[in-house]
């Protein structure tokens, strides 16, 4: 394992102070109990937004939070979501006395740990609805699972109920608008590699030189299942068309469109995939109105990429344009 | 003669113990069918019980398991955290400011403990989690308090053999809870990590009877 | 050799089409011959700048090109500067009678593509300035090397003369502010792992579990030395003081800090990398005014970063704040 | 009996043989003290050599060289690219409109076009660049054609192995030119990649010769 770090176990801690400071003009960092704020929060009269989870997945969830996206992140440790006691004092920091929406990826971890904070913020005084995010076609969504993971639809979650929050919309409103993102939102991955959790030391599984894993997530777990290495075409159709099914895309749909990449995979090789996702689009009459294309839900240095399409309406699609200033996001101011 | 706060310490600090020897193997089976972080992530919580224990000893078992559920729930994170605190503080509220527990109260307390967990995860026996564990365990420790002869060392064994064999017997299973039910078949064939620390946890219990 | 492509020789130009119709928004792909211009060139008594090089070093060039930066970019073949039979017409796009500067990473192929197609421009009747950075201290600037190459500057240079151009002044004004940023700006990088060319399939250099490469470039060369591996606070160390050296930055100082991945390094271990740096700027009493951190000039999937510092004035902060809308860089707008 | 437009087009097929076949070797030399690109650029630049002789072919040994110089000019890049494309157009240039090549003429061309790669890249002899090959090419055609036999195979042979040595002299010298030279000391011990297509470009005029 050869990555730039210091002591395994100090990785959160010291990415967070370097994010704080290279980002002092638009966060600030509590570090006893860990997480990141907006820096004028809470802001007057706003429903607050937080989310969180176990890093590794950067730039979310911290460099989503600014003007029009997150009032606060909470960091856990590597893939290990955070605790009530970090939660809870962010979601007290960041309440304006409007309510607190907790977005929250469908992992048992984080849905306990963000249930506990809720509970005990509730019983401060602070109204707290919680976004559950699960839009991974991966994963069956059954009795016998734990249920669909959140991956890359979070980042659109947080981003359009972001902008609701930051028009006045009010607490259910807010909730509404994420829960409305995730229900026409789906996602599914491939990884080319595994990553290397710091404290681990070893890869997160292994993959020979002619194998990639279908319907992974954003923990470097293994996907569904495991298939002979193919190209960049035939591992889009792949990926989207359970997303399409799924979602029941059809010809005349207006769509944002999302290729992620892992961590290690260069931008070009996105923009590959990219293409022929929009081929594959615009062969079904479907219309993308909107692109994201980058590293934004990241598994360290894992290789691969996700795709994430989202049904769009006016006022997501309007939402989506409002203005917003996070590290990882930036448009409009 | 029954157990009392020193035994509670010293079974916390065993513990502890366990769970850096076996830091990496419970990394590697969470390796193997979720995320690699169980045994990083019990390792810190179980650092940061012994940290409190040594700031503000406890009067009372009950006191002792209040103080590591609130410890692990606030260090371990993951899946793992919210369950073990629950737990523990199910365990603690069960034994109430005893001083001494009698192989009744023991049994009680384990049970308690399961509960929690089943409350919290929602998971059923056979789902490849921790509670395959529990499950055996509080079931041979009331067995053996029923037994009635009075000997916690007993109950205490009888408890981590059942939960050593409960662990083993998730090997084959597909697993429907927690973050191995996303591999759906592939998840046979392991052993549950958390299965195997609730077994290295009541292992403890009873060495530090002994 | 897994990657997210086709054709290993389609590489470039299926990622330049999925990348134009990604930011259809922004910029206009030319495909025969191949290069990419902001979609309103060209824009009126404005001065044109184009850049351009060998392709894998996404975001650069053609994720620069918009509002306040880039007129053109001219992608060459994975880590080959592209031809003067693209650079010719890019440059003629982009002119709207003010002249054209061509911004020039200083290597020998860059350069000699760069001097044809200028001498042919300005056949051509364009007015053309040619700036040439060569910000990498760790290659000696003798008689006996090609010269210091052009890295991470390069993309401080395209924004801050963008926003001259953008601002209206005159072709040599443009071209003498992209000097000053050269002049004022020094970078150093470090490699844990090589990339792999599509073409060539196999791994730049070889490099083992326990070392590194130091003064590393961006076309997967091997550097100045290898070394045993470090912790990140020692490898910043490494790169940071020449550069700090060279550039002769002294207490009081105000400068630019950017951490940049090579492609395939985690964004938290930029910020620990960051972190490490913004500290002994501050032991010294520099004052980092402004930063970056991210992948904005990598070697496809490399592992490792390079560090950067700009030594600022009012008038370079200023530049550097004005608003910028590519889609790599976007602040402002 | 000199050299004709059938000779250049047979030079030109050959060379481009030799890049396909020498593609990966020279890819490799490049990856050692460069960026592993100089075996593809030299291939896809002789690819679309064939093309646009395929396309309008030339009536002349010098219109055949300048298309070349076009065709390499357009689609090779890198250092490569704009060296070559100025070697074969001063070699064009030097031969006119001449159809029928004589030793003299043949030794000026190759003079001419080792003058263009030193104009436009500045290196000298010793620098671990393609001119450590042409140079000694240059001096050997010279000589063969001052031995004045009028045998223009002789001349070639001569300077094929000229430019062969030449470029296995490159071994041991610090590169001061190029990618290379960043590499400092580091670059001796390996052969030039642009001194070996040099020779192996020269070593195909022998051969469409024979
Ligand atoms: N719903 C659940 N009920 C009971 N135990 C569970 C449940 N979900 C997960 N677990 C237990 O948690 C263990 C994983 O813990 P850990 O790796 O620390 O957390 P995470 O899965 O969040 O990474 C599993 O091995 C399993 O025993
Ligand atoms: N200044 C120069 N003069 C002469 N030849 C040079 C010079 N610089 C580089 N070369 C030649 O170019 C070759 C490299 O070509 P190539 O790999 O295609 O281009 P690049 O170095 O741009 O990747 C070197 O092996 C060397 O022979
Ligand atoms: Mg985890
Ligand atoms: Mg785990
Ligand atoms: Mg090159
Ligand atoms: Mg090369």
């Amino acid at each position: 394992m050869k990555k730039l770090i210091n002591d395994p176990r100090a990785v959160v801690d010291e990415s967070v102070e370097g994010f704080g400071l290279a980002h002092a003009d638009i966060v600030t960092v509590s570090t006893e109990p860990k997480f990141i704020t907006r820096k004028d929060a809470p802001v007057a009269g706003k429903v607050g937004l937080v989310s969180g989870g176990g890093s590794g997945h950067e730039p979310l969830h911290g460099g989503f939070v600014g003007v029009g996206m997150l009032d606060a992140a909470v960091p856990g440790a590597v893939f290990t979501s955070p605790t009530p006691d970090q939660i809870i004092p962010a979601t007290l920091a960041v309440n304006s006395g409007a309510g607190v929406v907790h977005i929250v990826k469908n992992y048992t971890g984080d849905v306990l740990n963000f249930e506990t904070a809720a509970e005990m913020a509730e019983a401060e005084g602070v109204q707290v609805r919680t976004v559950l995010v699960n839009d991974d076609v991966a994963v069956e969504d059954s009795l016998y699972t734990a249920g669909r993971r959140g991956v890359g639809g979070t980042v659109l979650v947080e981003k359009i109920a972001g902008a609701a929050a930051e028009r006045g919309d009010d607490l259910d409103a807010v909730a509404a608008i994420g829960d409305r993102v995730n229900q026409n939102v789906r996602s599914m991955g491939v990884a080319l590699s595994a990553c290397t959790v710091p404290h681990a030391g070893v890869p997160s599984f292994d993959l020979d030189e002619k194998e990639i894993e279908i319907g992974i997530g954003i923990h470097g777990e293994p996907g569904r299942h495991r298939i002979p290495m193919e190209n960049a075409d035939g591992i889009t159709n792949r990926l989207l068309e359970p997303v399409l099914g799924d979602l029941g895309i059809a010809s005349g749909d207006k769509v944002l469109l999302f290729v992620n990449g892992m961590g290690g995979t260069p931008q070009s090789e996105l923009y590959i995939v990219y293409r022929r996702a929009a081929q594959v689009l615009a062969d079904k009459g479907v219309s993308v109105e909107r692109s994201l294309v980058g590293n934004y839900i990241t598994s360290l240095e894992m290789q691969g990429c996700s795709i994430t399409v989202l049904r769009l309406d006016d006022e997501l699609t309007g939402l989506w344009d409002a203005p917003v200033h996070t590290a990882a996001l930036r448009w409009g101011i | 003669m029954g157990l009392d706060v020193d035994w509670a310490v010293r079974w916390l600090t065993l513990s502890a113990q366990a769970m850096a020897d076996h830091r990496t193997e419970l990394i590697e089976l969470d390796r193997a069918i979720g995320d690699s972080d169980h045994g990083e992530n019990m390792d810190r919580g179980f650092k940061a019980v012994l940290a409190k224990l040594a700031e503000a000893p406890p009067a009372t078992p009950g006191a002792a398991l209040k103080l590591t559920a609130m410890a692990l729930m606030s260090k371990v994170g993951g899946a793992a955290g919210p369950l073990y605190g629950t737990a523990f503080l199910r365990a603690a509220t069960s034994l109430g400011d005893a001083t001494d527990i009698d192989p009744e109260a023991l049994a009680a307390a384990i049970q308690a403990a399961r509960d929690g967990i089943v409350a919290r995860g929602k998971a059923e026996s056979g789902d490849k989690t921790m509670v395959d564990a529990w499950t055996p365990a509080v079931e041979a420790a009331a067995a053996e308090a029923a037994a009635g002869n009075g000997d916690v060392l007993k109950v205490l064994h009888a408890t981590a053999e059942a939960a050593e064999a409960g662990a083993v017997a998730t090997d084959p299973l597909i697993a429907r809870k927690g973050r191995a039910s996303y591999l759906g078949e592939r998840s046979a064939g392991h052993r549950d990590p958390g299965a195997v620390s609730t077994a290295l946890i009541l292992r403890a219990a009873a060495g530090a009877a002994e």
